[in-house]
């Protein structure tokens, strides 16, 4: 297959030393395996998430986005943009969409990105990397490239609630998408098939500000899961995997659960099964070791 | 006349009647005991080569009646179809095979039930004669519409494109109706987004444009007689002249008016002018032509309140007890007067649940919403003269109140229906207001408009048929059928046009309408024996049945549904059908065998309804139901044709039961004559006398309400009297 | 087959359910040509997968039974089954139609004695119980079946099974070697009744139809009232078949909802109302029904029958569209989540079965048409000019009860024979 | 406003048209009809005093005080659940964060709501230096109630700080300077034009 390439934005989490950063490192591994190239977009911006509404209000906020479309069309041209972050994808994609859907915003986004000497269209596609590995690689390619196969390892597909509402991935459903099951499978492991918290919310934007309500719902998420005898569980979101990964100690602290369920993300897994070794992989990134994977990222 | 007739009986031996009957013995039978002139076996009677031998028969032989002993009636009818030729059916595969065991020890009395099938199948034939249309049936194309509304002015032109000519008649001085009185529609095309034209002018224009319609303005119908195809209306002006038209079919759209507010003092309906019906507001739209509307005292209006079933959907004294479909519909397109006009103005809408039914109607509720109608769950409970309206906010659970320059009262439609024929005079408090003047004044024996149904409307009582009132060639439409809106009532006028045409094509071949449609035969009266007693007149469901000069009763046929329930009346018996009588139904209980009670073989008569109980006596077969080999059934065309006599003459001849069955009763009736099971169970009421004076058990003669579905329990009604006359013993009149 | 005797004006009456039944014999009944065709092998349609009528309670082959007789006793209806529109070209006044006929496999010998049915094994899901039992390979669509006549599936074809059917058929009724056939004619007008089906119960994904065993929708529900239906008439539990005495209905399943059908289906409220008289029927008291809606759309007169149900105190009313349904995995209880938004009460509510009230979806899908006609955002066709010698009766037209399906189809004939007349020249 | 002219004011439109004008897609807040389907659907519902629905039938009441200094907007996590489910189309989710955003400049919002403190503390944090800044919005964020209640909060995450400092995913040195953008006036210059057209658009009320 001939190289791919997309205009790529990382995100505030995904930074060196930062929540995310083990997950940059097995996106670029997995990529590496599939030949698709990632152009970082140059000094991109944080997207506000789904939390900087309060104080920056409608327009500042899609303006962040706006600027980082602008910067895109001016380094890419032509390219898609692809995140790995949901909160980045949601918020860059939603930005897209209301700009084409009033002329209004559109000028008047425009009008503030001149501030600084930009100018967005904002016709280019904005796609999340699960998108690009369902829908341009395909499952039969990215299981072409599996040298070690992750069997005996059962995995619950977390797929939260960004990656999948309002837009979420072509084809799949709101309720029960399946495409980390299919890659969990195609990686050679065995998915739990009705995870009933497949696409629940871990509380996402309020973990800081209130963290009892959210680790109520990371609980019940967990549980889930192993009520679905899951050795682990794969999401493709870095809020989840920090919010379901490292409260862990406090839940079991509050509820009297014994959780050590390891949290990783579908590129560890797929690293691991392209034989890339546990740092590649990301692993060392684990606040709660995937052991599974390390032996076998070990073999 | 029996010896003017060649009856061929046919035996049929394909699907296992060859195998498990004797069906030579069944033929002999047929010539033996029941004097057909020919009787033949087929092994597949059905199929081309035996419907050909009956052909050929009856052109060689000159056979006048065929009797097919083969399946039920209600299989194969096509194929034994010979024209003219009188054709009955003994039912041996459904009525006999499918019912009865395989069984050494059954056989008998399964070959005796089959026999009986044939000897009752033949001797029916004998009185049988090819029914021919009456000789009063008339060929009259013109059709009467009563109401010059949007109903009647449809149902006027769509008759006319159909080539029929029309004759509306309408009380005020110009046409239009209620609709006239709108401003605007609710929207009938996508995308049901903003109020439209009525359409009323387009339509008043298309009528005075028309040549085959001819319009009475200012005027009533003062009387009407007849029948369809023959009808008489003298059509009176409001200055007396009164002219008379023969009309072939009529078509009632008399429609409504707006619910009197003044019930409602609770929201200060006429203690302050700023509290307004819909047709009020809708008056003074039409009145605002465009611009803004005001308050009655001219002031501008900044804030609507449009309160939803005022008046309606309750149980409260005066209210009306039904909701009447347009008003949430009629109220979002009122708001949207305000709002088109002026988006700054307030509406809000005030419901318990927002009806807007269909395609349509969802897109007019989001569009409305879209305009910035707001909607609010809640119960009004008050509305102050100074417009402060109180009620509790169902969503908000609490009391609270709003404050607008005007108030909608949606109030309902009530019927012009005319009187209420069955409750004379009717008009006590709790009720809607019966009209105490009569649309169609009917020169008929049983009253002067066509029976209500509910509330006031003169609705159908059939889903399937909602055009089936109980005046023959009489069709209503629009709001005084059932509460609706415009594009409904224009959708229904344009079914009844459809009716009243069909109407005058039947009448004037002299077939029966719905739901004996197409049959030519009509009742018989021998004039000499009748005494006068006039039941045929009362019972007749569809007031078909007058009484001449010298109070004998006279059968208007075209009005007629050929239900027999006249001839089930009649203690006389002088009414009869061509193809359906007292001895068509009498001779066959008389010709079954019955054996001495020795032999311990009951007779038990089933009279079944053909409608409901015969198929679900049918279908049990197919699912391979038993029920007792002595069992003889008989349809009838409805249990109301069920004449006392045969009740008699089958006990005094020996039967040890009777069982009738017949369609759902009351309220909620399923008899296709709407009242003829009703009747029977009237009748039978009084055979307890006749039982007692042969001193016989009541329990001998039973009376069943059955559904077409009742496949286990129909068969089970008909073992119960079996088990019961083990209980009684056999009846002492074998002789 | 016999010849197909039409001509312009002829009416063609599309679809054999109880709307095009009604066009059909209408208009005959005015003494004009029809020409009944039916996609399946016999007539009757949707509402004779019903068990009862609302709000009468009724029996919907009651009136089949009526309107059979009426179409047996009528030459001038010509009811061809198993018959589909391929081609229309033409105007008002002069289409021409062709029709495919699919092979029943079974010829007008058939006397429906059923033997072969008797010998055949394989069998198929049985469509009208939709699928929730099974029929034979060789078998007669319904008990009021009409024809009255049995039908070989196609899937027998070639099979021992089918030529078993075949040798135990006495009367050479089964031609096994049948064709599809073709034939075009002239009509002059057209009748559009193709009618509904109901809306697909997976895509409403927050409900788990395809999830949870308990969950199932209005049309299975009211098979299984029926006596010959797939539970012989017994109201139990996919999951374990367990009586299902606490029932919940879910209103707008599937309608008056951008995601699904944007409009409201108008009968749904009427069907679970009628459905919730059921439960006390076979349970009595022990009966439990919940319905949750947005509006009880209980039109005009009928809105009796909505009081009537509402005074019974084992019938709850909730306001509020639910949310996401979940299993109880140790009993099988789906679990109802949502806010009942009369005085915000948040609920989880468990029950034995849910009913999903699944709105109407026009049967031919918008592009679908064999020839243009005016059809809204929703499917239905809607009155046009344009439309020619066209028209929509019953659910082809809007979502309609079966009384207004009847009404639309009475309306329609009337359309029609304007048209035919108008050829005819007897415009009086 | 008194309660008098709140008496007269309820179910009139005033508060509506403003939440239209002013409040991100709070034109959609008139299409509601009141189904619930977004109350049920929230994963914070029980912690909602006036679910979305009810917020919009208050808006419609013209209940505004209620409304605005509601904490319930504030309990929205942007999980789109209602959004997703919504038979209507109104972007709930948004018209929370509307309302929320619009509370908030408004100065009625709750004072202590916590999520109110932090999002304007990581508003902040990003738009200094176009970037988030993990660490600074953690200490920050643990002491926004004050230094002594902080070093609680502080102690009680430690365990989470050091677990994630040992696998790399935390800096100790981002709090002295850390990621950002390199054109930093360019940005500040685009938040400062996007915000003044966004006063300049607000209606009076």
């Amino acid at each position: 297959m001939a190289k791919k390439e997309y205009s790529f934005y990382p995100g505030c989490s995904s930074q060196k030393l930062a929540s995310g950063s083990n997950y940059q490192v097995a996106v670029d591994s997995m990529c590496d395996v599939l030949d698709i190239q990632l152009n970082t977009i140059p000094d991109w911006n944080c997207c506000a998430a789904s939390i900087g509404y309060a104080e920056g209000g409608e327009l500042p906020r899609l303006a962040l986005s706006a600027r980082n479309l602008a910067l895109s069309e001016q380094a890419n041209p032509g390219q898609d943009v692809v995140a790995t972050c949901a909160a980045c994808w949601l918020a860059t994609r939603e930005t897209k969409e209301r700009l084409h859907h009033s002329d209004d915003l559109m000028k008047e986004t425009n009008e503030a990105l001149a501030a600084a000497g930009l100018n967005v269209k904002a016709d280019q596609n904005v796609r999340h990397m699960v998108e690009v590995l369902v829908e341009d690689i395909g499952y039969e390619e990215m299981g072409k490239h599996v040298k070690k196969p992750l069997e005996g390892i059962k995995i619950a597909g977390y797929v939260g609630c960004q990656t999948n509402r309002p837009f979420g991935i072509d084809g799949e459903s709101f309720e029960n998408p399946k495409y980390l099951d299919k890659l969990v499978e195609t990686m050679g492991a065995e998915a739990v098939d009705n995870y009933d918290k497949k696409v629940s919310c871990c509380g996402g934007a309020l973990a800081f500000s209130e963290p009892e309500k959210s680790q109520a719902l990371i609980k019940d998420i967990i549980e889930a899961a192993y009520d679905g005898g899951a050795d682990m569980i794969v999401t493709p979101c870095p809020v989840c995997q920090m919010n379901v990964e490292i409260y862990q100690n406090d839940i079991n602290a509050k509820y009297k659960t014994k959780f050590k369920m390891p949290v990783v993300y579908y590129s560890t897994l797929m690293s691991v099964a392209y034989g890339k070794n546990a740092k590649e992989a990301g692993l060392d990134g684990q606040v709660i070791a995937a052991k599974q994977l390390n032996d076998i990222a070990a073999k | 006349m029996a010896d003017a007739i060649k009856i061929g009986a046919y035996v049929c031996k394909g699907c296992g009647i060859g195998d498990r009957l004797d069906t030579a013995q069944m033929a002999q039978v047929a010539t033996r005991d029941a004097k057909a002139s020919l009787a033949k076996e087929h092994d597949f009677l059905c199929n081309a080569d035996g419907v050909k031998m009956i052909q050929d028969d009856i052109a060689s032989e000159g056979l006048t009646h065929v009797a097919i002993c083969a399946c039920s009636r209600r299989a194969k009818t096509e194929a034994f179809n010979f024209g003219d030729i009188p054709v009955t059916r003994g039912n041996i595969r459904e009525g006999v095979l499918w019912i009865r065991p395989e069984t050494d020890e059954a056989q008998e009395t399964t070959q005796d039930m089959a026999d009986d099938y044939v000897r009752m199948a033949v001797t029916e034939c004998k009185y049988q004669k090819a029914p021919h249309a009456n000789e009063e049936a008339k060929y009259e194309r013109h059709i009467l519409v009563v109401g010059g509304g949007l109903s009647g002015m449809t149902a006027a032109i769509e008759a006319s494109k159909a080539g029929y000519p029309v004759t509306i008649v309408e009380k005020t001085a110009a046409l239009g109706g209620s609709a006239a009185k709108a401003w605007k529609g609710i929207p009938q095309r996508a995308p049901y987004a903003d109020p439209e034209d009525t359409g009323v002018d387009a339509l008043v224009a298309a009528i005075e444009a028309d040549s085959k319609i001819k319009v009475h303005l200012s005027s009533t119908v003062t009387k009407t007689s007849g029948a369809p195809g023959r009808f008489a209306a003298d059509i009176s002006t409001e200055s007396g002249s009164t002219a008379t038209e023969n009309f072939g079919a009529i078509i009632m759209a008399s429609g409504y008016k707006e619910y009197d507010a003044s019930q409602l003092p609770e929201f200060s309906y006429g203690k302050s002018s700023n509290v307004v019906t819909q047709a009020e507001l809708d008056a003074m739209a039409k009145a605002a032509n465009g611009g803004p509307i005001k308050t009655k005292d001219g002031k501008d209006v900044n804030s609507v309140a449009f309160i939803q079933c005022a008046g309606q959907r309750s149980d409260k004294e005066g209210h009306l007890p039904y909701c009447s479909g347009h008003c949430c519909l009629t109220s979002i397109k009122q708001a949207m007067y305000f709002k088109d006009q002026n988006p700054e103005v307030d509406t809000n809408v005030i419901y318990t649940d927002l009806r807007t039914p269909g395609a349509g109607g969802e897109d007019f509720y989001r569009s409305g919403q879209n305009k910035g109608v707001t909607f609010t769950k809640g119960k009004v409970n008050e509305v102050t003269t100074d417009g402060t309206v109180k009620f509790k906010d169902l969503i908000l659970n609490e009391d609270t109140e709003e404050k607008a320059d005007l108030v909608v009262l949606a109030t309902g439609q009530v019927a012009n229906s005319g009187v209420d024929i069955e409750v004379v005079g009717q008009d006590e408090p709790g009720q809607w207001q019966t009209n105490p003047e009569s649309v169609l004044n009917l020169d008929y024996r049983q009253g002067k408009d066509i029976p209500l149904l509910k509330n006031g409307f003169n609705d159908s009582h059939f889903i399937c048929f909602p055009y089936e009132t109980r005046r023959t060639g009489i069709y209503t439409c629009g709001p005084v059928r059932r509460p609706m809106d415009a594009q409904q009532a224009i959708e229904d006028a344009t079914g009844a046009a459809l009716k009243a045409i069909q109407a005058v094509e039947n009448s004037g071949k002299g077939r029966a309408a719905h739901p004996r449609s197409g049959d030519l035969s009509f009742p018989n009266f021998r004039r000499e024996g009748c005494t006068q007693c006039k039941r045929c007149t009362v019972e007749c469901p569809f007031g078909a049945i007058d009484e001449d000069e010298q109070r004998f009763p006279k059968f208007n046929e075209a009005r007629c549904r050929r239900c027999g329930t006249c001839m089930g009346a009649c203690p006389v018996r002088v009414i009869s059908f061509d193809n359906y009588s007292v001895d068509s139904v009498g001779q066959q209980l008389k010709i079954v065998d019955i054996p001495d009670e020795f032999e311990e073989k009951p007779r038990i008569l089933v009279l079944a309804c053909e409608n409901d109980a015969y198929p679900a006596l049918d279908m049990a077969a197919m699912n391979r139901v038993e029920y007792s080999a002595f069992a003889r059934v008989i349809p009838v065309r409805c249990l109301g044709s069920t004449n006392l006599i045969w009740v008699t003459d089958a006990l005094n001849s020996g039967y040890d039961g009777i069982v009738m069955l017949g369609c759902q009763k009351g309220e909620n009736y399923q008899c296709h004559f709407v009242k003829g099971s009703e009747i029977a169970h009237v009748r039978m009421s009084k055979v307890d006398d006749t039982l007692q004076s042969l001193s016989l058990e009541p329990e001998r003669v039973e009376i069943h309400e059955v559904a077409i579905t009742d496949i286990e329990r129909a068969p089970q009604l008909i073992n119960d009297m079996a088990d019961a006359i083990e209980k009684m013993g056999m009846s002492p009149f074998k002789f | 087959m016999a010849d197909i005797i039409a001509t312009n004006e002829t009416i063609l009456v599309v679809g054999g359910g109880i709307s095009g039944m009604s066009a059909a014999l209408e208009a005959a009944e005015c003494g004009k040509q029809v020409i009944l065709i039916e996609k399946s092998p016999s007539v009757g349609g949707r509402v004779n997968q019903l068990y009862k009528y609302f709000p009468k309670l009724c029996f919907p082959t009651c009136g089949f039974e009526i309107n059979q007789r009426r179409m047996k006793g009528n030459k001038n209806i010509r009811l061809m089954a198993m018959t589909e529109v391929a081609e229309v070209s033409g105007d008002a006044g002069n289409y021409s139609v062709t029709l495919k006929t699919a092979p029943r496999y079974v010829n007008e010998n058939c006397t429906a004695c059923g033997d072969c049915a008797a010998v055949v094994e394989t069998e198929f899901a049985d469509e009208h119980n939709y699928g929730l039992s099974k029929r034979k390979g060789a078998y007669l669509p319904s008990r009021m079946a009409y024809p009255q006549r049995y039908v070989i599936d196609p899937a027998m074809i070639g099979t021992p099974d089918a030529d078993k059917a075949k040798a135990a058929c006495k009367y050479g009724a089964i031609d096994l070697d049948m064709q599809e056939e073709s034939n075009t004619i002239t009509v002059g007008a057209i009748i559009w009744a193709t009618g509904w089906k109901p809306f697909d119960a997976n895509k409403i994904q927050p409900y788990g139809y395809d999830r949870i065993a308990n969950v199932i929708t209005s049309v299975e529900f009211e098979r299984m009232m029926d006596p010959a239906g797939p539970t012989g008439g017994k109201l139990v539990r996919p999951s374990d078949g367990k009586e299902a005495k606490d029932v919940a209905f879910i209103q707008c399943a599937g309608s008056r909802d951008r995601n699904y059908l944007k409009h409201c289906s108008r009968i749904c409220c009427m069907a679970s109302l009628k459905q919730s008289t059921y439960m006390r029927e076979q349970f009595g008291d022990e009966g439990k029904a919940s319905i949750y809606y947005i509006d009880i759309r209980a039109i005009d007169r009928i809105d009796d029958f909505y009081q009537k149900v509402q005074a019974d105190e084992n019938v709850h009313f909730i306001k509020s569209k639910v949310a996401r349904i979940d299993e109880n995995k140790d009993n099988g209880n789906p679990v109802l989540r949502g806010v009942n938004t009369e005085g915000y009460d948040r609920y989880n509510n468990e029950h034995d079965l849910v009913v999903l009230a699944v709105g109407m979806e026009p049967s031919v899908p918008a592009g679908d048409f064999p020839i243009k006609v005016t059809v809204n955002e929703h499917g239905f066709i809607e009155q046009d000019e344009a439309n020619g010698g066209i028209f929509a009766a019953g659910c082809s037209a809007d979502a309609l009860d079966v009384n207004r399906a009847v009404q639309s189809a009475t309306a329609s004939a009337l359309r029609a024979i304007q048209v035919v007349n108008r050829v005819a020249g007897t415009e009086g | 406003m008194s309660a008098n002219t709140a008496a007269v004011e309820r179910y009139r439109n005033s508060f509506l048209k403003e939440v239209e004008a002013n409040v991100e897609e709070g034109n959609w807040v008139k299409m509601c009809m009141q189904c619930g389907v977004c109350s049920g659907s929230c994963p914070f519902g029980p912690d909602w005093e006036h679910p979305p629905q009810e917020l919009f039938m208050m808006i419609r009441a013209g209940k505004r005080e209620e409304v605005l200094t509601s904490s319930s907007m504030w309990m929205c996590t942007s999980c789109y659940n209602c959004i997703a489910r919504c038979p209507r189309e109104l972007p709930i989710t948004h018209i929370m964060h509307g309302l929320a955003n619009y509370a908030h400049r408004l100065g009625i919002a709750p004072k202590n709501q916590p999520t109110r403190r932090f999002a304007k503390m990581f508003w902040d944090n990003l738009s200094k230096k176009g970037r988030v800044n993990e660490l600074k919005l953690g200490v920050s964020l643990y002491f926004m109630n004050g230094f002594v209640s902080g070093i609680k909060t502080a102690l009680a995450a430690l365990p989470i700080g050091i677990s994630m400092y040992k696998t790399k995913r935390l800096n100790p040195m981002e709090y002295f300077g850390g990621h950002g953008v390199k054109d930093t006036s360019g940005l500040h210059a685009i938040l400062k034009k996007a915000r003044e057209i966004e006063d300049a658009k607000m209606k009076k009320f």
